[in-house]
């Protein structure tokens, strides 16, 4: 926690070696802690002033999702995080971080006015998902998550998605599509939760154990697999335990990424971080890097399915 | 990269067959709704849907493509690209083992990328299998469907997009969910140049891939009593304890609901998508088309921009060794 | 009718001439005449091959406003119109040409295809105005009415305006920010109906007569004042008794003027757009024209609530 | 001419009178909500919320500035732009009779516009005035806030809005339904400067003002109870039949709907500004603001534009003759 540059990433080493199972599962156990801080605990340390905006300006405001302008370092900033909730009220009125439509579209709201302002995006991850309710469906969950990632795509401005907590499927996703995805130490990112997985691919929700071995959703794997560009330290027993430090950490992170990627024209910004998702994804069957013949793929040219 | 990915295509370009392949029906059916029996040439006759009640039977890639395109026009593309198994995946058995079993059946991936006609217009199509471990989509789907908007991209064909799926492929973990982001580049890729995108849900189409490029389209239509949804029926119930109605997410309700365009009967795709694409057609112009013009500049572009990428991202992305296997390549690239 | 330029606004003459009481009164009856051809009437009959879209992606789908792409003089076009509905139930089922917030925002997805894939923009308003129910307002009626105009400001494409009918109130501007802004010649644009207006300020709805009388809706009045750049005909006994020549006199205004705004840059375009709607209003002391002393307004500059 | 109304504005600009203006109370109220009666001093140091139950009395336009503004920082621009009668309207009595005893009540048009400082910073403030024909949007309305935003992007200062409105002047006609596109145009040239536009909705906000620059501010306030609706509740009860409750359109069921960021209590305003005008301070830069820059070259660009209008669309638009007379000059320059 000493080192000066306050994030793991560029240390190489340690942060890059491969989870074992039960470091997994303790990583969960910490990442969904009840105690965690959340996204207006980070804003509280890190901004002397913040306006939390609400409403999607088509049917409601989503208090699962907070979003608000912020000052940050002497420049304004737009922010929008999961926000669980802390005690059991809070946690329903909040519906447990899990946003609807309303949130991600509030979402979108505030990064057009991030363009339009010239204000830094920030986004803070920590789902269990997105929200699986019919009314969500109806009001199109599943366009909102997608538009909202086509809209980070769009934006003029730098942005940075850190995981703070549980990233957890398209709900995660949805605000994360950013210049720069790090997570916190003791974070998940996954394509689902562990007992998600084991209810589907075990059949039993009682194996998320081994769903959460087989997904290893820890930030070290993330890091390794270039999902996530760097994570960020937390102090040594967890956010939880200190959330001043905790804000100070990510606060090195932050505030020396968005300064990195202010020097790039918002033109070629745009341009990488199209890039740098249209990468994600190894498959076997590709050209090789110079564009000589396939390795795999040769054949008769017949469709699978028509022999 | 994808930059190579355009010098490489064309070799790989294959003939297709213009058998019937059997992957469209076997000996026969009994309609699920109605009970009415069809030999499998019947059903094939009738796009598998039932002359008694309309019921769509589910339509895997390869007969999808006979159906949609003019007679003989389709040709796949990339039909190499395989799964790797980059978390050596293993839940109740290893994902090689399902991928190889998938791949039996006689399917290769979950979707199927052709250049077609349709009503004598050439477009692109790409064809998701529900067959092939549940449409899933992991890696290979994010990566043709990229290339596919490339392709359209560079050539200016609209791109028809038929969906399938029950979402990110698990298996594939965190690099599959990724895959969301990965597609609505693609669809942003297309929105530069000026290209349409027609979307046609087939059922069901849920999670992942209804929250990314599913959901975007220019134009979209759902096959009658499609389940379209983020969440599934079973999830929902199981969270929020509400009883949903037989109605939910299905095709009808997401056309009340805004989210669809029309409901259209299998029957009458092809004439639909060959009179949306008439419409959308490009006046024949003096000057060279913007889009061919931009594609051949984002080539450039890309190539550049790959460049300039921090060393991190350049992990796991877009590769496959000389040797074709990406999953060993991980692991040597990233222990050692 | 036999004028081969096809509109009248540019004959000048007669339809620049202050109309009369009962003729306004004859001209509000012929705007909102059962029969008068509806948007889809024109469509059918200017465009080989139409393709309607539906639903808002957000909440619903509103039938009272149609949209869709078209073949137009062997070009891709985008049309939204208000469809009032024929008879009893197409009337109930369309809520009278009434949009609701959904309307507009199934709009505003229109004109965002219409940018990404280059197509011209037409619309046709005919309305009593934009819905008055609560579920509306819940939903941002106003709101959507006010992105609706401003996303029509954003266009890069060419865009026309034309009022077949009834243009009432917000409701109908909310699709009326295009380029150019015609009538047809018997139909009325006004910022409430004769009804409404009479209701309010001569607390009597009966009064319409007088209402009419004062706003003065019709095509003539509204091209004297620039609020429309033109006056289309119709055929000689109303639009409502020869639909297809009433759609033969708009093709001829509509294709002459959409090939002119198309040799337009699109930034230029969207200047004069802009230009063409900040412009209006009439007011005392402004400053003469070559920036010299204002008119009025001198005076001890006291703020006038102040003394 | 807008290019030109910068040229002449400095010259307008008038120094306010910090006296108390009487538009803001008279002798004494009774809360409408709760019976507590008030003298006007009283009223007037509570910012004229009832200090028993909140009731937000109406609040005028001069008062308003006084309140929000730093003190004695406040200073009206263009007040001297007058409605024209371009109708020659007559309803139960003629548009200028009306006009004329607005205007003996002491208020000059339902906007007014003014420079001033809010917690130390610089900006631009239009605050409506519901006493002014019910605060009625005519050409006035939307010439003075288009000036305002055209001042708000050239010298980048954020822009105000505070409004209540039953909506546009129906004396003025479609000229006041314009009005609505006018000011949307303002909104985007501030969209173009990259200047901040905050929005204070006051009771009531209703009608045309709702469905154009009210509803569109970067960050939109409420005040409590203010009724926001584009058709009112007495509309909406005689044309759907349903009985609306008591909270329908208010400002605390609007937040509920999505429709405003938060319900303030008018004693909590200036801060609350202060505070967001603060949060959204351009960082000092070392190049020129683009604000600045673009409006410069905007009023260029805006000159070369008009030059270029069809002939038709400068009919009747943003003029007044050398006499100030807009309204004889309308008829004169249409019928000769
Ligand atoms: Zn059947
Ligand atoms: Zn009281």
């Amino acid at each position: 926690m000493s080192d000066r540059r306050g994030f793991l990433g560029l240390r190489g080493g340690r942060a890059a070696d491969e989870a074992d199972e039960p470091d997994v599962w303790r990583v969960i156990q910490l990442a969904r802690h009840q105690d965690r801080p959340y996204p207006l605990d980070y804003i509280e340390r890190l901004m002397p002033e913040f306006e939390e905006i609400h409403g999607d300006r088509l049917f409601s405001d989503d208090p699962a999702l907070v979003a608000g302008i912020g000052r940050y370092h002497d420049r304004p900033v737009a922010v929008i995080g999961h926000q669980k909730g802390r005690d059991t009220r809070e946690r329903t009125a909040r519906n447990f971080g899990m946003a609807g439509p309303e949130g991600y579209r509030k979402a979108m709201r505030l990064m057009d006015l991030a363009d339009k302002l010239d204000m830094d995006l920030v986004t803070l991850i920590d789902t269990p998902g997105a929200y699986p309710g019919a009314s969500a469906e109806e009001r199109g969950q599943g366009g909102a998550i997608a538009r909202s990632m086509q809209r980070m795509l769009r934006l003029t401005v730098p942005s940075v998605a850190v995981v703070i907590g549980e990233g957890s499927s398209g709900g995660a996703l949805g605000i994360g599509v950013a210049d720069r995805v790090v997570m916190l130490e003791n974070t998940t990112y996954s394509v689902i939760s562990p007992e998600g997985g084991a209810a589907i691919l075990w059949r039993d929700a009682a194996r998320s154990r081994d769903a959460a071995a087989a997904f290893r959703p820890t930030a070290a794997s993330c890091y390794r697999w270039g999902i996530v560009d760097a994570v960020v330290p937390e102090p040594p027993e967890g956010a939880h335990h200190d959330y001043d430090e905790a804000a100070r950490l990510l606060d090195g992170y932050l505030e020396r990424t968005l300064r990195e990627l202010r020097r790039q024209p918002p033109d070629q910004r745009r341009r990488l971080r199209r890039e740098r998702f249209r990468r994600i994804g190894a498959y076997r069957g590709a050209p090789t890097e110079d564009g000589s013949a396939p390795a795999v793929g040769s054949g008769d040219g017949r469709s699978p399915g028509g022999e | 990269m994808p930059p190579h990915i355009h010098i490489s295509v064309d070799r790989l370009r294959r003939r297709r067959q213009t058998t019937q392949p059997p992957a469209s029906g076997g000996e026969g059916r009994a309609c699920p709704e109605c009970g009415t029996h069809f030999r499998a040439e019947e059903l094939a006759r009738n796009s598998r849907v039932c002359t008694s009640c309309d019921y769509h039977f589910p339509l895997s890639a390869h007969p999808r493509l006979d159906h949609l395109a003019d007679d003989g026009t389709w040709t796949e593309l990339w039909p190499e690209l395989r799964p790797a198994d980059p978390l050596r995946f293993v839940d109740l058995e290893p994902y090689p083992d399902r991928v190889e079993r998938a791949e039996r059946s006689g399917l290769r991936e979950a979707i199927v990328i052709a250049s077609m006609r349709i009503g004598g217009i050439a477009c692109l199509a790409a064809v998701m299998d529900f067959g092939y471990l549940g449409g899933s989509m992991g890696a290979v789907v994010g990566e043709k469907l990229t290339r596919a908007a490339d392709r359209a991209a560079e050539r200016a064909l609209p791109l028809i997009v038929v969906t399938a799926s029950g979402g990110a492929r698990m298996q594939e973990g965190v690099l599959a969910l990724m895959q969301m982001a990965k597609t609505i580049v693609a669809v942003e890729e297309l929105r530069a140049a000026r290209v349409p995108l027609i979307v046609v849900l087939a059922h069901p189409t849920t999670g992942g891939v209804w929250a990314s490029f599913a959901s975007v389209g220019d134009v979209t239509y759902a096959e009658p009593r499609a389940l379209i949804a983020f969440s599934g029926p079973r999830v929902i119930e199981q969270t929020t304890r509400e009883k949903l109605p037989e109605t939910f997410g299905r095709a009808e309700a997401q056309l009340a609901h805004g989210q669809v365009d029309a409901v259209v009967d299998r029957r009458e795709l092809p004439d639909r998508l060959a009179r949306v694409l008439g419409i959308l057609r490009r006046p024949a112009e003096p000057e060279p088309g913007a889009a061919a013009t931009w594609a051949r500049e984002g080539r450039q572009r890309a190539a550049r921009a790959a460049q300039a990428l921090p060393a991190l991202s350049k992990r796991l992305v877009g590769r496959g060794g000389p040797n074709g296997d990406a999953e060993s390549t991980v692991h040597e690239g990233e222990d050692g």
